[in-house]
This record gives structure tokens, C-alpha cells and sequence, in this order.
């Protein structure tokens, strides 16, 4: 699978409440109801150790116990077009999902390299029950 | 450090369910669970609807829609969803694949070359391009990085290469 | 008009609760209020037998029984750079609007036959009340 | 600081209640709580008199009486590549933040001229409590 | 195949109005419904504010704001927004529309090619570049796809068009 976005989860603009709480990389959904669940993932290069991307990819996924397999639940993917040298890359996805309790959130991103961790406005994960 | 406690751990093969507050059975892939189970009765599983697919054992209350191959992009049906598995997609006769991401999740399907005038050392896959000689072939001769068949030189059009491979063999002088 | 998408509504992560409903190619709102509306397409290309687009549009509009005319509440237009062969191109929009019973919501794009319809997670619309 | 842009507020879809109220280019926050803020910036070129931006950015902010500084919450930034000449770039923004009663939000920019300030729906900003 | 009924049908000229639960007279165009009729008084219309329009008949509650002319993008006004009518924009005098959708609602406004040194086929108009002649006007000289003027030419730059096109009507050998 694609690799795991880690996430704070205290500090600055970061906070959980009403139960919905963060634990090993995932948001864990304290009671069941549908949710809108948003994620922005801001992409940067080039990082020179780094063959140019093709292509830039950020999926939030579901994990639950009621099934082996992580779900692909929004996806946003991105082609680069070649003469950048410098390049920002921002994909923003939010929707409505059903999910019961003990699900958890995760957020997967084709490279984390990639992934512009530097300031907590460009890139962040979140989800509020309706 | 604790170790992560699930929160209810279950005996293999069977899950926790939070609305019937114990455990049950899991419901086999290819189904969903359509009725928990309860203190005296199994939970009910049903089939996964046309269109839709659990690969694995669950006590999921929906299945997974299926996939669907890119028509307009030249994919092609390996093999069709089932309620046990998702679509399969390759390319259709003549085409390859080009890898958008490194899962090859996503894909392109570009025309095979055709290696006109060439000897094909590797034939067109479902994942990789014709591999094409680098010399011509017999009665062929080389223009850039081309290769043009001799009868369609004339005399005052035929290069020094072409010369070589269409006239020298045969022992002809040029008239 | 652009042309109008078509949606799941039932399969997978798809579904509609509380009386909003999905038909002829529209959710019909049940009650009014104010809503936040969200739709994301995924466009690709490119399409062999297709000239080379130089952007792709999507706009969420209101048709409404009070006014003959389509109302465009949400557009995302992207120019398409040059130089690219296979190209993936999300546009998500998402805001709050003012709806009537009886009001629908649909989806208009530049062109169909650029969006990517192969899988839920890339491709979605969806609305809630506040 | 970047330009803040300036919103309508009554016209057309635009509206405000609940005492969420708009004045001096900003939203000011009536009730403490969560609020989901976002907002979309359609972004267009080329200026003529105007050197070839490398890059746009938008951001949407927060002024508060207990802190003299603006706070950046939500940043979308997205390079441009070389050859358009007419272009067209979407950024939209959005998540939940903790405000204060008497805060407010404003929407700033890289460069205000480039804006597409032209259609409602393609320019917009909003919030609601949770 | 039942006609596709709307939930309440008014007759022409009416809509149905959720809140007063009945049929209601439409406002005209450039008017929006202020306040919906009851069963005793007719509904209330009133003027579309300043900045706003609505081009139709309609039971709409609000008007629709009008759109505005991309200044920095050389756009002019055409027709300015009325209580019945969206603005209409168009390009600067000396520039043409350069669609960027196919219904051209989005569109930048470009520079008229000059002509210079040619005659004008086809002037500049709204929607189209102006046509040059493909030859050269009489005294201008082809240089590349350029026409530049005899009499800037001197002795030694004056090429062979330009001998032509600058010197051989007029009969004077080259001195």
C-alpha cells in the first residue's frame, strides 16, 4: 500500500474532541453517523535524490475491523507537467461517508518525500460528524 | 507501552458487532451481513448485488462497488467483476501499458511500434513495447531512424546507405 | 447547456438518507434550508479521437420549478498544459447555497468523454443540510 | 501582508445570517465554536503589463483582538508552468478551525490582479458552525 | 411512460409557492417575488437591485447578480447589466476574442496583427485576427515572413527581393 501520513494532533491549529480521537496515524471514529471527512495535501519538488514524478496521488482511506482491507474512500490524483523546476502541487478532498465506530481514517500519498510537512495551513486532515 | 488492545478481541473468524454488542460469525466473501447475529439466532449474510464485490470474509453491512475499465483510453476487460473479486483491466490487442504511478493503479494504453523494417527482437506485451532491431532488415536500408524498403529507392534518391544495403549485396554495378 | 453527469446512488459509498433523493441525473431537495453542496471530477485524457482540450470546466448548477433557467451556483475551469501525454486533472468545489424544496442540483462538464468514471473514490457529488 | 480581497455579501447567492455577519473585508466570527471555512479562488492570466507570475497563492487568515498578528489557517500555493497564454487555476480551501466570538476571517492573495473576480461562482468564501 | 409530472402543476404564468402552499401569478421579468400571494391578496413584486437581474418571468426570491467585464484582461462592456439582462462584454477596440471554452464564455482579448507592409484582406473584427495579404504591399520587400520598406534598404542589405520588389519597377539599374 501507499505510504502513511503522520499527523500532530495538539499543537497550533490541531485538535480533537467530542471523542474523535488520534491514534497510530488515523483518526478513530467514536460513534457511528455519517461524517464529512476532509484532507489537503500540499506537494513540493523537485528533491534532487528524486527521478521527477510523473504524477502526484493523496487518497483518504478507511480501516475497520469489519474487514481485512483498507476502503479507498476520495481520491485526488495529479499529473506534473514537465518544465517545472520549483513546483507546489496543492490536492484538497472532502466529502460525505458513512462510517460506524472503531473506523479508523488514514491518509495515503503516492511519495512522502514529496509532501510539504513545513507549515501546519498546507497541508492537513480532518472530520466532522453531521 | 500497552500493547494496542483492540478494543473487543474476537475468536478467529468472527467479528466484533457494536450494534449486537458481542461477537459473530463473519459472513464469507462474496456477501455482506445483511442481520447481525443475536444472543439466540446466526446473523443473516446476502449475496454481494450485481455490480458490487467483497473479496474477503466481513461482517461489512455493503459490499464494494466494482471498478470499471477506461473504454475511451483503449483498456480492455481482463477479467469481469464477480462478487468475489473487482474488474481486472489491461489494454486492448496492439496496445501496452504506461504506468501513470508506481502501483500502476492507473494506466495508459499507447499503440505498440510497429517496427517497420526491422527484425522484432521482443514482440509487444500487455506491459511492455515492441522491441524493435537496431538494424534493418534484408532489402532495407537505413534513412535517419527509419528504415525504408529498396524497391521504393530510385536511383537519384538512394543514399550512400542505401546504396550498401540495396544494390552491393546483389554485385550489381549501378547503370 | 454542458452536458449533465449521470451518478451511483445506491452501489458501494454511494447512498441518500433523509428524503434528499437522486433522480434523472439530479439530487432533489427535500426541504429548504441551506445546504453545503460538493462535487469532485476526476478528468483524463487524452482520448485519441479527441482534439487536444485546452481546458476542462465543471460547474454544479440549480435547476429550480420558479425560474425557466439553470442557475450556476459552483465553477472550477482549468487550463491544460501542452506538453502532456496521459494527464489526470481533479477539480473539487464545495460551498454553501440557499436551496428550495423541490430544487435540484446537477453536474455539468465541458466534456464526458474526458471524465474519469472508473472509480467512486475519484468522481463524486454530494450535499447536506446544515 | 498579501492583498485581502473584498466580497460581496447581499447580491445574487451571496447572503449572511445567524449574525455571522461581513464588514471591512472580513467575516467576524458572532459565537465562539468550530467553524468549517472555505473558500475557492479562481485564479486567471496573462496580465499584459504584467511579468509572468510563477506561482499563485491564497490564504485564508484570522485577525483576533488577542493577538496583534494575523494567523495563516488554510494556505493553497500553486506553481504555473511556462507555456500558456491563456490560463485558468482554481485553488480551493477548506477545514475546521477553533474561533473566538469577535474574530475574523479575511481571504488574501499573491496578486490581486490576477483574480477572477469576473462571475460569482467562480470567487467565493464562506463559514458555518458546526 | 407517465408524463413527468411536477409535483404541483400551476397553470401558465403561475408557480407553485412551497410557503403559501398554492399557485402563484409569476413576477415579471426584472422583478423578483417580494412577498408570495395568499389567498386573499395578490403577491407582492418588487425591482431587481442595482447590480442585479432576472431575464425571465419568475417566483425566484432574490435576483441574480450580474457579471463583470475582465478589465485587466483588455474585456470591454458591450451592454451594461439592466434589471432584465446580464452584461454582455467584448474586447478593447484594437483586440480580438480568443475563446478558452467552446460555448467562448470564458474568453481573452488578443492583439490585431498590424499587417504591416501588406495590404489587409480581412480587418480585425470581434471575433477574428485580421487577414494580411500573403504578398507584400508595392514599395515593402519580403525579408523571412517580414515586409519591410524600400527606402530603408541601402545598397549593400538590399537582397535579391528586395531589388525586385524596390528597383526594377522603376527601371534605374543599380548604380
Amino acid at each position: 500500500h501507499l505510504p502513511i501520513l503522520q499527523w500532530e494532533d495538539k499543537r497550533g491549529l490541531a485538535f480533537t474532541k467530542n471523542n474523535l480521537s488520534y491514534s497510530s496515524n488515523a483518526l478513530v471514529i467514536p460513534v457511528s453517523g455519517d461524517y464529512y471527512v476532509y484532507a489537503q495535501v500540499t506537494f513540493r519538488g523537485p528533491i534532487e535524490s528524486h527521478s521527477k514524478p510523473s504524477s502526484v496521488t493523496e487518497i483518504i482511506t478507511k480501516v475497520t475491523d469489519s474487514y481485512p482491507e483498507p476502503t479507498q474512500l476520495l481520491t485526488g490524483t495529479k499529473t506534473l507537467s514537465e518544465n517545472w523546476n520549483g513546483w507546489f502541487q496543492p490536492i484538497y478532498l472532502g466529502a460525505v461517508v458513512s462510517l460506524e465506530v472503531g473506523d479508523k481514517l488514514m491518509v495515503n500519498v503516492s511519495d512522502i518525500k514529496l509532501v510539504d510537512y513545513t507549515k501546519e495551513h498546507k497541508t492537513f486532515f480532518g472530520a466532522f460528524l453531521l | 507501552l500497552r500493547r494496542h488492545a483492540t478494543r473487543h478481541s474476537c475468536p478467529a473468524g468472527m467479528n466484533w458487532i457494536e450494534s449486537a454488542h458481542q461477537c459473530c460469525p463473519q459472513c464469507p466473501a462474496g456477501t455482506y451481513l445483511h442481520e447481525p447475529c443475536t444472543s439466540h439466532n446466526n446473523r443473516v449474510c446476502k449475496p454481494c448485488p450485481i455490480g458490487t464485490f467483497l473479496s474477503q470474509p466481513n461482517t461489512f453491512t455493503k459490499c464494494q462497488a466494482c471498478y470499471e475499465c477506461d473504454r475511451q483510453a483503449f483498456q480492455s476487460v481482463l477479467s469481469n467483476c464477480s462478487a468475489t473479486s473487482n474488474i481486472a483491466c489491461g489494454c486492448e490487442p496492439g496496445r501496452f501499458r504506461v504506468c501513470l504511478d508506481k502501483s500502476c493503479s492507473e494506466f495508459s494504453c499507447q499503440k505498440c511500434q510497429p517496427c517497420t523494417g526491422r527484425l522484432i527482437q521482443r514482440p509487444c506485451s500487455e506491459t511492455q513495447d515492441t522491441l524493435c532491431d537496431s538494424s534493418c532488415k534484408p532489402d532495407f536500408y537505413t534513412e535517419g531512424d527509419e528504415c525504408r524498403p529498396c524497391h521504393m529507392s530510385t536511383l537519384d534518391t538512394c543514399s550512400k546507405e542505401c546504396q550498401q544495403a540495396c544494390h552491393s549485396s546483389s554485385g550489381q554495378g549501378l547503370e
